[in-house]
């Protein structure tokens, strides 16, 4: 499509027409080598302004993960609360080292449409060399950062009453066999969805579809927490919530402004609509909850803010700033009423994630099929009001194929791993609260009656526990 | 007039609180406290220190309630907060000489009948 | 000696400390609790979820006195913590049969008599 | 049976609880207060507006006993938290008229002695 | 003045000397569209460098207004948290909305010299074409969040005691009616104060000294909390107020260096004077602090290091860095002192909004007309030391002008307000705390005695209400 | 070495090839002023990219130590919170200003091998003029934000028992008489250990092990706390633990891949690096954790993140990514069983700053003399498993003098200042707590009981007291 004919026609002035859905081919095509297109590489050199801009949106996207451990540590009990943010810290340690190993080249490796190889396994030939005008290791790095914040954001979900070894286990797997070629359908040249000229500038499908998927699947596999609809779940630490929606928000400049892959007008195009829609999201949200909540609620500010930014992710580097504007003000509708029937439900996909992310990605999707214009983005597609209707059913394919994929996925690992550890504590430990006894900490511990113990003591207590 | 004083667990101040309602007790007072018995302490450990933890999370409820009421009162408590588990807490029963309502000045009996 | 143990709202603290000095009670001890009464209640919302919240903040002031400051200690209180709205509080006056000064391991009236 | 009421300063908790153990008693309530008497007041200042703050963070213990064991409860907490200094705190004793162990329904000293 | 000539000179090598008196003129020259300097314009091409420091610093200054929030919010009793920290939040998206849709028109448009016009209002012309080197949408976003946070900055003088709806209409209108224009007079190219060439780097006065002289009358028109000096506010964590510190500090690298517009040398210079004058300023207030409270407060360090920024604010491109150490540590007594002044003053300015940014920002204004130097940036002026007193004058007449405008405009924006929604809550609410009242919600909730509610319970106990 | 063969071949291309080895050489070269050399400076213009990549990472190094202030703050209990707080926030102020006044000279200046001189102090001629491709003040900017955050580090042995006071003139003097000679040594190209080749990419051994060494020095010199092993002391706040470690990992970006100099290959290596190695290292503390912990603890997973970014410091340019996954790995092991002995040791070093910075920094720098190749970065040098075993000889040399030098001067500053002000309050403040003690403030104060006081009142008080 466009991309290949582009470069066709000469490599030149190839950065500022690169768009999400031909960006993250670059990689993919090194492989391929085909020699036209390999020289065409080789030409593009390493731009200093442009690796700038990638070297902080690698360093923002990284952020990222912390303030979600903020923004659900914020909303859970305090005994729950490391526990919460434990699970978005693993993620680093385990997604991030495996994503150098071998995820990164299921992702952008091979020439398959529906999964990469293990050609870029242990980070085989991925170098200093130029991806597009910035060092292959760092697109590497980038892309990275992706993987872990997608499968901390499951968490979500199942927060206070899953095992946390086989959460690890869990996170670890799904990264390899859902997130990986997920990445490869919608961002790898090859990819089907790629193919199909979907369009998901920085990870609708991909990251947000993707992650609410996984929630919703294993919201229901591990089932309600044990005094669900008995006790209420109040946030411990509203600031923390709001911490996190800032860190978020922050960092999700380098999430979409980063996914032009440089300091392009499209990086400015993808950093305007990352402001702007969540904007407007948070005020039609606020107005909502005027209505009713009878009050403007910080939480509901928070979680706005959040459906906002993810609603413009897949759109950022296609659609205008007042096209922005109009997608997060629309946004907020689906993911409003979801959220609010969700609390009412059976399903207790405890922090909304299904909500605010699966929802929000998807109406993000579809609304990037009815508002991109090549006008702004050559590379791009145009959307049903640009006289392409059509995109709107590719965009449709696209996330439903996603999220049907990563359901289904989610539940074979989860009873996989559930057959080996067990997901779920023993009721009453859970009612006691995760921290203490996953983690053997307390959030916020006082000192009293703390008696400090040598270790003989300490495997006796232990055994007598 | 008596004071009732129960020292229950965290987890089940609901269900006290309901079994108290339908006893028909409208009045009383909560406070977080910390307590030692018999129960198995927690270990935890940061950074290679372990400590041991002597004083569990339980709550506290002070019920005035007029003589009539005490037994009612005990045996609602007694019944919504046992698990049978060791931990389960305590219920003390102390007199009292006198009680004001400070909205009314009203005394004794009459000052903890509910409202409505 | 009697203990009395009076249940205020936090706004009033300052009000009621300043009427103690007055009364020359000087000793006093203070807890964060909460209360469920009268009041009507509040109602919040989390992300769709409503809760009615049961109990309200208040503060419980102890303070041990020997019998003539019984009456002008609970006068004091009264007075001080009374905005005639339901929820004010109430006051418990509660025997004691014995208090110690820890420093001095003086006993009863002596223990509680003003250091100064 | 008796309560007995002990008002100690935090830093003392651990030395007192030791010494509780050593003298059999093996089930208490520990409450975090704040307490006023003779000690001189900490002045804080935010900018500019300076505080003197009336309340010291104190720590109740509350520890129901059968009359044989209310001396040596006592002399335990006495020795243990004194220093000496104004605001070691106070210890009051309450009668009490019953005790009910929640988990077994057991009631008075057989509701408070060990469970091991 | 300076510019036109130099631009009459070639435009060749603008960026290196863009100055804050001149860089903000170039959209407002595009509409002006007088042929010589638009082609000038076409001719600089958008600088890939230059865009990558403006992409990060629009995030850094967004991210500034959660600083803010953690700031305020750790200043004030736990009861009013939530209430404090979505003052902050609220103008996320009301502020940043209207931004896009009218107010950046009305600063950056037009060619009046007192006010903008609505030539871009809905964007309309804002594109990706450049603006000096940069994408004309990104320097929109970059002076929105310029307009977002100096909206949030005046609730710390009314934290507790204001009805939110009013709130957000206050700052809704102040934002098109007040810093709208100011920033037209000092930042346009056609703007009168522009036009005196008073010097005003990144926002002295069009930030500071204006969100505190709104701060100064909104807190005159609302009048002191019910509980003023009869009860201590005490801060109910200051963890949160560091933080906030410290987050603003971080911004403010993007508020200050990005005010060059690009990454020169200018913006090093910015960098380097926005590190330098907050580290003198802490030194000198943590001394006062010894002096006058008798230890060195973590609220006055906070505190010192917030002045010392908006000292430097209208200084940061025109000084040397040994002349920002003096800035920062001349500027810390006129702000100490005033603001222990203040703390027993009738004055429920609660949270110093005019002790800290009024005064401060009054302080460096001036001062910049004191070691502001054409060596280091020819596009500027050189001030008293450097043989120019004249421009101290001008810098009084254009801090004096906004100061004025800003308080009178912000009395009459509150009297209408309040003439409709009323301005404050009745006092026993108001004692109550403003979390619970106004936004439904605790701050720290813990959880005992909440009760789950039906949606018909909930009416009923909402009638009760 | 090298380098200045390089610069002798042309001082074309440099940017690419800067290496921790030989960057920091280049102000000092300018002093040098080596006819030839200036005319390469001269040459060497001012690159947008490079400039845009300074400055944020001038802003991310900035923002650690806030960062850290957390992370410690969190590790203490809520008595001495602000105490250990401020530690990290008057670095600041005081070591923020004498770097540029005095401190930037002595290590970047002059032409000994053993100290640097007096010829740049108050800045002078310290100025836009390039320094490599930035402007020189930036890198004088770049530079003081690693003086800052090496004296804070410092703090972390000592917290809850120290004078304000002592620690402020002690971390002002050891800022001049340690900090800046051991960056002289090890960075400038007249360094008796840059002369050696030794390999120090961002800091290892200048900022890790040198705050390491001090940090065991004055726990020693202090003493234990008073209640030490008679009361365990527990984290108050371990969200907050878990801030600091991702403020510091985000930070962490622009400490490593700002170290070279540029938005460089060498830049997304560093960068890379730091992503993976702490990743490797939380990984593999997780698994010891449980193994000894018998739970996967949130506190361990903040450390482990923060010695595995300590470990990769002084290889993070020279070393490929999965080298540096070997590096985080293997790093974990003598901190993570050093941390445990210590625990329950005589040494009072309360937040581990000997086990975490100087074992990880030591581990680091040796592990970096063996990983290093210069095919990824031709002017580094080749390590023992690249046929170079003697590097890791350079590489003990350079650490171990760091370390005995730093804990010996520590040693006799704080004789020194001891001599003067005393190091430690009374026994009972100390077990009151250092807020109330030495900053009259709480940490989280609740306003009960508080009155308030006029001046007059105040002063009676304060006699009494
Ligand atoms: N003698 C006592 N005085 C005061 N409180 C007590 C006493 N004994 C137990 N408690 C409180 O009751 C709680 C449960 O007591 P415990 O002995 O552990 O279980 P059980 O009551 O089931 O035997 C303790 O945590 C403590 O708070
Ligand atoms: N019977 C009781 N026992 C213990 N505490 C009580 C009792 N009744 C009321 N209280 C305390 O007094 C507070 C105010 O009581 P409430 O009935 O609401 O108002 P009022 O005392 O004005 O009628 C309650 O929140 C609760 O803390
Ligand atoms: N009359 C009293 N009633 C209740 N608590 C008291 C009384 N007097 C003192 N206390 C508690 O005891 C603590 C120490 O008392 P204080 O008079 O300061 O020292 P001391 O007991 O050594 O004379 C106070 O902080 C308060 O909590």
């Amino acid at each position: 499509m466009a991309y290949t004919t582009r470069l066709g026609r000469a490599g030149e002035g190839l950065t500022p027409l690169l768009s999400g859905a031909i960006r993250l081919a670059l990689p993919g095509l090194l492989l391929l080598a085909a020699p036209g297109l390999a020289s065409a590489q080789e030409a593009a050199a390493i731009n200093g302004g442009d690796t700038a801009w990638m070297l902080i949106s690698t360093a923002l996207v990284l952020f990222m993960t912390a303030g979600l451990a903020f923004f659900y540590g914020g909303l859970v009990p305090s005994k729950n609360v490391l526990n919460t943010m434990m699970m978005s810290f693993i993620a680093f340690g385990f997604s991030g080292v495996l994503w150098a190993v071998i995820a990164y080249s299921i992702a952008f490796g091979g020439s398959s449409p529906y999964i990469g190889d293990a050609s870029m396994a242990l980070l085989n030939g991925v170098g200093l060399e130029a991806s597009g005008t910035i060092p292959h290791i760092l697109f590497m790095a980038y892309q990275g950062t992706f993987a872990i914040i997608t499968a901390a954001l499951i968490s979500g979900a199942i927060i206070g009453r899953m095992k946390f070894g086989s959460y690890v286990a869990f996170i670890s797997i799904w990264g390899l066999v859902v997130y990986a070629p997920v990445a490869h359908w919608v961002w790898n040249a090859n990819g089907w969805l790629f193919g199909m000229a979907a369009l998901d500038f920085a990870g609708g499908a991909v990251v947000h579809v993707n992650a609410g998927a996984a929630a919703l699947a294993a919201a229901i596999v591990l089932g309600p927490r044990v005094d669900y609809h008995r006790r209420a779940m109040l946030p411990h630490n509203v600031p923390f919530v709001l911490l996190g929606a800032g860190i978020l928000w922050f960092g999700w400049m380098g999430f979409n402004g980063g996914s032009a892959l440089g300091a392009t007008g499209l990086a400015a195009l993808g950093v305007v609509n990352t402001l702007l829609a969540p904007a407007a999201t948070l005020v039609v949200w606020s107005l909502l909850d005027v209505m009713f909540a009878k009050h403007m609620t910080a939480v509901g500010a928070a979680t706005g803010i959040v459906v906002g930014l993810v609603a413009i992710t897949p759109a950022a580097g296609f659609v205008s700033p007042m096209s922005a504007i109009a997608i997060g003000a629309l946004a907020t509708f689906p993911s409003y009423f979801i959220l609010r029937w969700r609390a009412k439900s059976r399903l207790d996909d405890s922090l909304d994630v299904f909500a605010a992310h699966g929802v929000g990605g998807f109406t993000g999707a579809l609304l990037t099929g009815v508002f991109a214009t090549t006008a702004l983005n050559p590379a791009g597609q145009d959307g049903l009001l640009y006289g392409n209707p059509r995109q709107v059913v590719i965009q449709l394919i696209a996330v439903g194929a996603v999220f049907i994929y990563s359901a289904i996925v989610t539940v074979v690992i989860l009873k996989i791993v559930g057959a080996f550890g067990g997901l779920r504590p023993s009721a009453d430990l859970e009612q006691k609260g995760m921290d203490v006894l996953s983690h053997g900490e307390e959030g916020y511990a006082t000192g009293e009656g703390a008696i400090l113990i040598l270790d003989e003591e300490l495997n006796g207590t232990a055994g007598k526990k | 007039m008596k004071l009732i004083k129960a020292i229950i667990r965290p987890e089940k101040l609901s269900d006290v609180l309901k079994a108290l309602y339908q006893a028909e007790v409208r009045g009383l007072t909560v406070t977080r406290v910390q307590g030692h018995g018999g129960e198995t302490e927690e270990v935890e450990t940061y950074r290679g220190m372990s400590v041991k933890m002597e004083l569990v999370e339980k709550i506290v409820i002070d019920i005035g309630v007029s003589e009539p009421f005490v037994d009612v009162t005990v045996k609602a408590v007694m019944n919504a907060a046992r698990t049978g588990e060791v931990g389960d807490g305590k219920i003390f029963v102390l007199p009292v000489e006198a009680v004001h309502r400070i909205r009314t000045a009203e005394r004794d009996s009459a000052a903890v009948t509910p409202v409505a």
